[in-house]
């Protein structure tokens, strides 16, 4: 579970946004939509911890893995600059908490993603598509500078893209964009669109799930720093503290306690 | 060629087969790292902080990363000690490994109803008692940082337990010294320190603390030079073994706690930088050892005074 | 386009064009970095720690480097306050940059001499008062660490002086808020912190400290994390200006600072890792500025809070 | 003095030894032997500090400057994996108590160098050599792996090559070689050896300037970190410290004080 990885492409894919494809054959292998890597950006104490990334996409074939980022803070940085053909250090496949994408032929699928949230829903979208589901993606975006992946959605459903700043694609945040209640909704991206979503008039009925995101130190359970609300019975709103690292990333939306 | 260096050290109360162990909520029970190896290797383990009931702990984030070190602010999250008792002890049972349980309480009795619980479980070598966490309201720090107070949690704590009582130290304290020896006056088997420093960070962006909790505990190699120089004054004061904790990422960091006068030390931190930092730090002791020609680690122990 | 942001900041006594001020003995008494750059633009200037007469410091190696950070052992070397009165104070009036001298002495009545002396000189803004040096025998620490003979030493100076004083706080203490409210109640017109952590680092090969002096004062990012604290828990419990000191090395380490309850701030161990250190970190700062369309930089002072 | 220079080139040329030359021609315009820079290896917060590292040579038309260094410890070691063509921030040139090259010509040189400390002695020697002093140099290394520079110095004049170990050259140290008195020694090596030269019987009456070595953290003169003993008359013992970055690295050896 933890890999030295060669990376064997690595380029930026819009504003300080970063795609880098490693070559990790048991992690292809044994990967499921929604789980991340923890990655140590340079052999260094400074920065001293991993940062989580979800898995964007797997080739099993050629054994290679793909990343999309967002270079943000000093670590994504330092990552940014690691070159083809040399070694990086990662723990995973990480978090039991996984997007369903088995068993649902023929249903409806709606995968909502949010800026850097958009990335993980790819390898979900193509593992749904594979079985036949109907899919409709609304990837929403700051501005057209960041916007990706459209196409690659393009080829799996609908696509609904929009921007805050109306730049590209359609004016406003996803949520305005959900008009039908689907079998099923995916989403990742910011807290407060995830919340939005959660709450929306057309999702209440419909079985969802949300990937969150935390603050990590060791990424596989054992430090209590990445914890969530989970409400532990439907009928009322008593909550634990859960681990994102281990019982998510992903988890049921009705569960979730914002 | 030279023999196979000797790496066990002797607490007294305690034989280690090494004097790697991992610190406590750095390691959870140890289930996750025994998905990486074999936590037969160990000195012994040290597990999260249990108190008499159930935490759930503080608010998100948790975490912060600072120069060479990290904050948290977990608030000492854990499932209480029946649980523990019940459910994380048992499975520890599979190693031979010395299980030190890390208890923690928010009044004296706290303390005492769960060491009294503990004396139920049937695979504890040591109690780690946490006089020194950071993280709590009203919380163990007081006791950390006051003599008096110190001394009467852990006499108290020693006269109900049927364990060797191991008495955690907090650093944010103007005098280690006195600190430590009113822990060993008050019947401590040893010591073990550096709990983490407060800290904290500010998000320059929102405008407000990183941590949801304000402040937090400072740990990793950015606290390591002041818990040596704690460990290295502490060992000359007091008679029981000092166990040595903070920032330790290499084997050549063990060493310097060893030559400051520590019996063994524990790694926190290190293990979120990488799952096998324990065994790491383990294999490159031994041959720091290899390559010096030492062939009993207890050599080291003080040696630098 | 808004206007270029207001930099400047008022401490009551003092007021500075900016809140960037090298921190005493990391600047020596400010020729070196003259060649580097125009002192003026600094807010203030804090030179080198002065004793009544001449000290010669610690024996070597008096520099050990820490994970993100560093310890020294000076033993406050320099000349006595005849020879700063006589040349080094001089050099410095062709800046209109104002001048502190922080001060520090092994007894009270050093301070007090030393104190005593400065009033004779002509371009003293302030005076910082160091009752916090680690790297002293029977020096400033024990004075910084004791809420009744901090109260005393500032006093004392307090009365003698005809400046402004600034009592530069330890961090080596339990409670850093009784310390800053004695010497609140004592007079100071604001407080400096922090000074050094009491650190130690053991070289491995040799078997020995590597500073000869055993101990020395921990500084750089690594401290950040403990300063920041402390400057948050200081600034909510006095009422005069509290000046932030510890790991500064980047324009938003300063936001951190003032949203913590800095008014000011003091760079040191930067000032070696690059000379330009404080020119950078202004030009950060009034980027940072800029970007958040902050106009009076004196708004993000306490703002996290 | 501070500089951004270019790696021209950078090699292993023994045991952890490593060659780096850098284009920098303010540096090498100004540069006198004896001096150094201060050197930051990585922008990182770790290591923090800088590393002082001699000049070894400069080539004034180039305009470059090499370096010759042993990857010993961590800020090392990270200088060590600088490529060609990235850029280095260093300051200098640093010191102004310096090897004295001017005025010497005609005189017997003694330069004596121990290990890492032979390389500011070529740069000096290839002054004194231009002015048509009589060269002698004696460089002892630990063994054969750290013989460096032998070739370069042998262009310049007499050389003796010792090895602690006896695999290269004569066996011993430095001090055994030393067979008549000189005019002027210069020597730059580990303490001991300065302090063996120093009290050496045939240098007695000799004037000797010896380069060293101390802990720094400015390297500017500000920190008062790097001090040693120099005597303040030639009468008595008495002695004051004196910065290593700012009154040395060089210092007349009847001033040292051990
Ligand atoms: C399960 C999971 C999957 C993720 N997948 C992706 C992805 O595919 N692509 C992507 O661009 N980002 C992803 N993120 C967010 C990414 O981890 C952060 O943006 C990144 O850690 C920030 O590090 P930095 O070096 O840029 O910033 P710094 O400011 O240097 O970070 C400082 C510290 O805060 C933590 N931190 C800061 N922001 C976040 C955040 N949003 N979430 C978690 N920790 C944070 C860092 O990990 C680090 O410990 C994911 C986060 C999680 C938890
Ligand atoms: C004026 C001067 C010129 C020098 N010229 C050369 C040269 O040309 N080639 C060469 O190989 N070495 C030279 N050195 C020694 C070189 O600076 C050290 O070997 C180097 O700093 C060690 O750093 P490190 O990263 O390898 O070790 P680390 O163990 O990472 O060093 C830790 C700390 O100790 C300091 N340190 C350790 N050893 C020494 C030492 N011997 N002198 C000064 N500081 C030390 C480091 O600078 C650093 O601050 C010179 C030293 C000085 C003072
Ligand atoms: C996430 C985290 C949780 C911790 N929880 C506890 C705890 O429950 N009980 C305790 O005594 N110490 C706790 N500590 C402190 C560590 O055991 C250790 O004393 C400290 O982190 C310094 O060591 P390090 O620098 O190797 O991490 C915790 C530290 C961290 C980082
Ligand atoms: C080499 C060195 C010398 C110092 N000398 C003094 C001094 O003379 N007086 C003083 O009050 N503080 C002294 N300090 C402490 C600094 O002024 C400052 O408080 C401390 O280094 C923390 O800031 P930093 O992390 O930015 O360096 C010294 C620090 C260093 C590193
Ligand atoms: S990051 Fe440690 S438990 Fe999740
Ligand atoms: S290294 Fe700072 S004075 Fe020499």
């Amino acid at each position: 579970m933890k890999h030295s990885v060669e990376v064997k492409s690595h380029k930026t894919i819009g504003q300080d946004l970063y795609e880098m494809i490693v070559i990790a054959p048991k992690l292809a292998q044994t990967a499921h939509p929604g789980q991340f890597v923890h990655i140590r950006v340079i052999d260094s104490l400074d920065p001293l911890l991993r940062r989580p990334i979800s898995i964007c996409d797997v080739d099993k074939k050629r054994g290679s893995v793909r990343f999309i980022y967002r270079a943000g803070g000093k670590g994504t940085k330092i990552l940014s600059k690691s070159k083809e053909m040399t070694k990086i250090d990662l723990l995973g496949p990480l978090g039991r908490g996984t997007f369903p994408t088995e068993n649902q032929a023929k249903r409806n699928m709606l995968l909502i993603g949010g800026g850097i949230g958009v990335p993980p829903l790819l390898y979900a979208a193509k593992e749904l598509a594979k079985q036949g589901a109907s899919i409709t993606a609304i990837l929403g975006f700051a501005n057209h500078q960041v916007v990706i992946l459209e196409d690659e959605f393009r080829e799996l459903g609908d696509v609904i893209v929009t921007t805050v700043d109306g730049s590209y694609g359609k004016q406003g945040f996803v949520t305005e964009y959900i008009t039908k209640e689907p079998d099923l909704y995916l989403a990742c991206g910011p807290k407060p669109m995830l919340q939005a979503i959660k709450n929306h008039e057309l999702l209440q009925t419909a079985n969802g799930y949300l990937s969150l995101e935390e603050h990590m130190a060791c990424g596989i359970g054992a430090c209590m720093g990445c914890v969530t609300k989970i409400s532990i019975s439907d009928e009322n709103s008593e909550w634990k503290y859960r681990k994102v690292c281990d019982c998510g990333p992903v988890f049921p939306a009705e569960r979730v306690v914002f | 060629m030279t023999l196979k260096p000797s790496l066990a050290v002797d607490l007294g109360f305690l034989q280690l087969k090494n004097p790697i162990m991992p610190a406590s909520g750095c390691y959870g029970f140890g289930k996750e790292y025994a998905q990486y190896y074999d936590l037969n290797k160990l000195g012994a383990i040290v597990v999260k902080a249990t108190t008499p009931h159930e935490r759930l702990g503080n608010s998100v984030p948790r975490i912060a990363e600072t120069p060479a070190g990290m904050l948290n602010a977990i608030g000492l999250q854990n499932p209480g000690v029946e649980v523990v008792l019940e459910k994380e002890l048992p499975w520890l049972k599979q190693y031979d490994t010395p299980v030190i349980v890390n208890i923690a309480g928010s009044t004296l009795e706290e303390y005492i109803e769960v060491a009294e619980k503990l004396n139920q479980a049937e695979n504890v070598a040591a109690l780690e008692v946490n006089i020194s966490c950071p993280n709590v309201k009203a919380g163990g720090l007081a006791f950390g940082t006051d003599c008096v107070m110190a001394e009467k949690v852990i006499r108290e704590v020693k006269n109900i337990s049927r364990y060797p009582i191991i008495a955690k130290l907090s650093p944010n304290v103007t005098d280690i010294v006195s600190i430590s020896q009113s822990v060993e006056q008050a019947g401590a088997d040893a010591v073990s320190l550096i709990n983490t420093l407060l800290g904290m960070a500010i998000d320059v962006h929102r405008q407000k603390p990183v941590l949801a909790n304000v402040m937090g505990g400072l740990s990793g190699p950015a606290v390591k030079p002041v818990a040596l120089r704690m460990v290295w004054q502490v060992s000359s004061a007091v008679k029981i073994p000092v166990i040595g904790i903070g920032g330790i990422t290499t084997g050549n960091d063990v060493v310097e706690f060893l030559l400051a006068g520590a019996s063994a030390v524990q790694i926190g931190t290190a293990n979120f930088v990488d799952p096998y930092a324990c065994i790491n730090i383990l294999q490159e002791l031994e041959e720091f050892l290899s390559t010096k020609s030492i062939t009993d680690i207890q050599e080291l122990i003080g040696k630098a005074k």
